[in-house]
């Protein structure tokens, strides 16, 4: 079930470096008790005069309904656009417009099952809190983080407080084993009984993942991140192609239908296309 | 009616009644802020942050007759002070949406105005017609004839005042007389009042100014157009200056013609420049995005800005920039 | 040629020779960064922040027959990211312009680009003839046939093909074969390609891409228009995605006309997204005001780019984005 | 004699309020030694992704050459729009490109006269170091400040230290003499041997000195502001109406041929629209 979005204006409480990455704590009262893995909250950007008005859309790493200060929320940025790097250069005491929860949630399982969570970069972010909702429920909870280099990243440490097994693969081979997540995920697949693949991280790294899942018949819930305007389901920006229950292909907001989709129901190698067979596709002899 | 107790920011304790009620043609409606149609799809997700039975009307998602999958993406990108997108109207046809959309809209007691997109001049007369008895809820048509995002810019009806003329005949054919009925024009012509009189001769209530302007954006990395539809439609508070421009042009060549403004209004001074220059409600699109609350914020602030200037109705502040001194 | 030493932001010590060479037909400069006209004055003033001898060349504010007081102020108006102006064409008259300007210029060694602009066609034609026996650092004329900011709109010659034809086919005849003549369009039309067609057809060698769009801002305190010329033109960042779908469509219906783009452009990237899109050669206007260095920094930042990316002359990188993969 | 202008990038060493006042001091080595009384500089507002493109000009209150931390700039900032609102939130190490010095600076005496300086709201800011230039030629400065209330005068207090005489009116007579700053010119006038007065203010304080001056056979050197949108000359925005020594009218630029104006060269009345006298105004038969 999905909690009714907020739309709170929240003060920066601390920015710290964490590797590549910023890791932002924003004390919002509200938001944070609404919180369940997998959501994501969409942030305002720029101040006053901003010249970019589109909201960013980030993965939750932590919520804290109850603080020194109220409740917080910890996010992860990579900072690479305008809207990161000015997140990225915020100070203490600055205030940031926040609205969630925002997504449906990853499902979680009613029995105590052996899942494998995959994280490639910052997509690693909602999987600390997945690992604890899972372990509350008994479930055996596996890792892999996936990046191309030891300070891409996130959580190494934490990820061992929360897993039962961790594997770690970075291209370049500065952490972990040398190769990509995929790899790493394959080898825990061959020798443990998983259950359930939860994923989120870069789309190549979802797809093949969902192929992975469908070679050992395991379901892999997926989060995926496509450029978002709103965030709130009314631009119809984010989608992507996907088959519903009713078998039939719609071009879905991965912002409400979504983040989390089942691998298996998204048609990976058609994103950034219209598949001939989506409900009202251009027909070749229509404009 | 929905009248705001005003405190003006000053502090100085006054308070005032400000009658937010907009008269468009017979169509009164308790407040002047509207959805710009594509930016509310048909209100429900945008009901948890705004009450919509406060503002005027929710301006629904252009409907055509099928489903519509719409373009490929990428759909938007991000430009200074505003936004490209080239959603090429996805939705799920008008069945459908008579099925679902309207009567969640009829149950919350939402007033909603239907946009009704064609692939033909035939299309916007069946399209009328169907939505002539949807019921009460629906309280007027906007016919968009202006959408970039469609693969033949001959098919963009507003931009010629014999094809815009053509649709909204047979939509008033369909109608009848007193249903009313906004043709929604585009920036992109020569002569935008060229347009709204053809428009307004052919049996339109009103206009609705403006959509999009027609943009581009190149990927700087992958060297390529950033839309998967190559061009899109520009909007934002970047556009805001061309916006005002068109209601004040076609208002003073048709002054008795509501005009529903539109295009990058952010704030109730946003909203109010339109107002001056001769629209009798305003619509918020692009900052829905950027402030889930927006159409609750603008309707305050522009309360509090009439009362301030000294006006105790809307009505009294339209096309006042007009006014020679 | 300027050629930039470059070594990339990345600082992998690799550095690259861009040869940013521009041909405009027959005129060849050594960049492709020119200033927008009506944004740089005659140059005096930038000389101060830029050594004009380094960019391509230096297009002038736009010189009418005789001086010109231009309109009342206030004459802009902030928007977001852009601005209103209704300068109206101030400037000296043709006389004091060759007498003063032009050999300051000449003395400076800056390539020059002279903007005119008439009240009527044969102005144009004698504007045209008095500039073309300016000298030699007056290496083409840019036809500003798209100011807005003239009290009737049908004084706007690029609004139609016939009346845009007209003037250049006068300023040909009055410059002879070979001079590069430009003529700069308005995006305030319903087809572009049309009018460019008709330039080119009536002997110009290429095409300016965009003037600035009909814009308004109503002043909120005073309830009145802000400037005092009622509408303005605007510019900015706020207009780059419309500049480049003109060069876009404009380059894709004329492959061999060379473009000079502008409107918005800020950086270096800006200036690519031009490039890539058609033009030959930008120009710099708004980005001058907020950063006089503007010239400079855009042409050391458009030569990192095209490294970067793999181009070692700008030649190869115009109108990339039409490739098809 | 006027320097060429730089541009630098600016470091804010402190910001803090003073009366309705933000007082900013700006590291930016080069321009400080470089300003002369009356010049201007011109800040880029709002950060890296702003929609508020326009400089912002200034007027130079103190220009300190050498500081603990290099140059320094001291402005005064009414804040009000987006660009000074901007300015007045600034904390201390924030960088801000500046312009300057830009303008033409105040014309000095050959010789030691009697010289009057008012200043209307925060318009007293480039007096000071006017004052102190004249002082230095031997000059005997009086000042009159006015403003609407007490809090919209500055410097009232440094006032004292470089001036032989000084008066102070507010329209709310919260602080000297109730009324304009206007009456206290004329009482100093009728009472002191002013060879020329020094004004800077709103245009309608100009205006009304000009004719004061013009009374007592004064000449009034008026600093003016005018909306800029360039401050280098390049635009044509800041145009007024100017009588120049070949009795032209001309529409001339604030920016560059101004700040400083001798009061009887403007057309006062006139400023808003074109005097029909002016070189190349529209004819009633033209466009
Ligand atoms: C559900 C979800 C969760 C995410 N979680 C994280 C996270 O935990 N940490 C993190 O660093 N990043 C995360 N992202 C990606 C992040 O939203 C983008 O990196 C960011 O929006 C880019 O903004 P920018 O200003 O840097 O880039 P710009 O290129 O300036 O962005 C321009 C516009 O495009 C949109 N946009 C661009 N890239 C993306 C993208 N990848 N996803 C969504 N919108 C995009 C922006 O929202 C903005 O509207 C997530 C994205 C989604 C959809
Ligand atoms: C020579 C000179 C000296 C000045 N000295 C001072 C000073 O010492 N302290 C101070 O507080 N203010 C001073 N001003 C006024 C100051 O420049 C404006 O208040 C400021 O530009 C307004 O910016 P904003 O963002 O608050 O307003 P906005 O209304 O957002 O400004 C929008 C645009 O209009 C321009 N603009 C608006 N008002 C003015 C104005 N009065 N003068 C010039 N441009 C304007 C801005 O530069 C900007 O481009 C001076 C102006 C000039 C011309
Ligand atoms: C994502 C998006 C989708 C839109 N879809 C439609 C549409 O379906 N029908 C329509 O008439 N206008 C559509 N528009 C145009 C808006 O209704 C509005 O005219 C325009 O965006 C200008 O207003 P704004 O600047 O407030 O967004 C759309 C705009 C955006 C940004
Ligand atoms: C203040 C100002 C004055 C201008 N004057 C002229 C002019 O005299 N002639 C002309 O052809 N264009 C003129 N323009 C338009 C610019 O040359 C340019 O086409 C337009 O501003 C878009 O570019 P930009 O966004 O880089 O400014 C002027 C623009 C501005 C802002
Ligand atoms: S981001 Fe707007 S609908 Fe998903
Ligand atoms: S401000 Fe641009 S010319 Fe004076």
């Amino acid at each position: 079930m999905n909690f009714q979005p907020l739309q709170v204006e929240g003060e920066l409480l601390s920015n710290r470096r964490v590797g590549a990455y910023h890791l932002i704590t924003i004390v919002v009262p509200g938001i944070p008790e609404r919180i369940r893995p997998g959501n994501f909250v969409a942030l305002s950007v720029g101040g006053e005069s901003t010249s970019t008005l589109l909201r960013r859309s980030f993965s939750v790493y932590q919520a804290q309904e109850r603080g020194l200060y109220g409740g917080t929320l910890e996010l992860v940025i990579s900072a690479h656009g305008a809207g990161t790097r000015w997140l990225a250069a915020l100070a203490p005491h600055q205030m940031i417009n926040v609205v969630g929860p925002l997504g449906r949630p990853f499902p979680l399982p009613k029995d105590p099952v052996h899942a494998l969570l995959v994280g490639g970069g910052y997509g690693s972010a909602p999987l600390f809190m997945l690992a604890d909702a899972l372990r509350q429920r008994g479930c055996r909870v596996d890792m892999a983080l996936g990046a191309a280099s030891a300070d891409r990243l996130f959580g190494t440490l934490e990820a061992r407080r929360v897993t039962n097994a961790l594997s770690i693969a970075t291209d370049d081979g500065s952490l972990g084993v040398q190769g990509r997540v995929t790899d790493a995920a394959r080898s825990i697949l061959e020798r443990a009984n998983i259950d359930v693949i939860y994923a989120c991280g870069p789309m190549p790294m979802l797809s093949a993942l969902t192929t992975l899942g469908g070679e050992f018949g395991v379901m892999v819930q997926c989060a995926v991140e496509e450029s978002m305007a709103c965030g709130i389901g009314i631009c119809m920006t984010c989608v992507l192609p996907v088959r519903g229950n009713d078998d039939v292909v719609r071009m879905s907001r991965s912002c409400v239908d979504g983040p989390v989709f089942a691998g298996d129901r998204v048609l990976w190698e058609s994103i950034g296309s219209v598949p001939e067979e989506t409900l009202g596709a251009p027909k070749a002899s229509e404009h | 009616m929905t009248s705001i107790r005003v405190v003006p920011k000053g502090g100085r304790g006054v308070s005032a009644e400000v009658n937010l009620e907009s008269k468009l043609g017979t169509l009164v409606l308790p407040s002047p802020v509207l959805t710009a149609s594509g930016c509310a799809a048909s209100g429900k997700e945008l009901s948890q942050f705004v009450d919509l039975t406060t503002i005027g009307a929710v301006v629904t998602k252009s409907i055509m007759m099928s489903p519509r999958s719409g373009r490929a993406t990428p759909r938007m990108a991000e430009t200074p002070s505003g936004m490209l997108n080239s959603i090429g109207l996805q939705g799920p046809g008008i069945d459908d949406f008579l099925e679902h959309d309207i009567p969640w809209l009829a149950s919350k007691g939402v007033r909603t105005m239907v946009s009704i997109a064609g692939n033909d001049v035939e299309e916007f007369g069946r399209l009328a017609a169907r939505v002539k008895r949807a019921g009460d809820s629906v309280v007027a048509l906007e016919v968009n004839i202006s959408c970039p995002n469609v693969a033949n810019r001959g098919l963009v009806f507003a931009c010629q005042p014999h094809s815009a003329a053509e649709v909204i005949s047979i939509v008033r054919r369909n109608v009848g007389g007193a249903f009313p009925i906004f043709a929604k024009l585009s920036p992109d012509v020569t002569d935008i009042v060229e347009i709204a009189k053809a428009c307004v001769d052919a049996g339109a209530t009103g206009l609705s100014l403006i959509n999009t302007l027609l943009g581009m954006v190149i990927n700087t990395e992958t060297l390529k157009p950033a839309l998967a539809g190559v061009t899109g439609g520009l909007s934002g508070p970047a556009i805001r200056p061309v916006a005002v421009r068109a209601v004040w042009q076609v208002h003073a060549a048709l002054p008795h013609v509501p005009l529903i403004g539109m295009g990058g209004i952010l704030t109730g001074e946003d909203a109010f420049e339109f107002i001056l220059a001769g629209a009798s409600a305003i619509a918020i699109g692009t900052a829905n995005f950027h402030d889930p609350s927006a159409l609750t914020r603008v309707q305050k602030e522009l309360s509090v800005l009439l009362a301030e200037r000294g006006f105790s109705a809307l009505q009294d502040a339209i096309g006042f920039a007009h006014r020679k001194v």
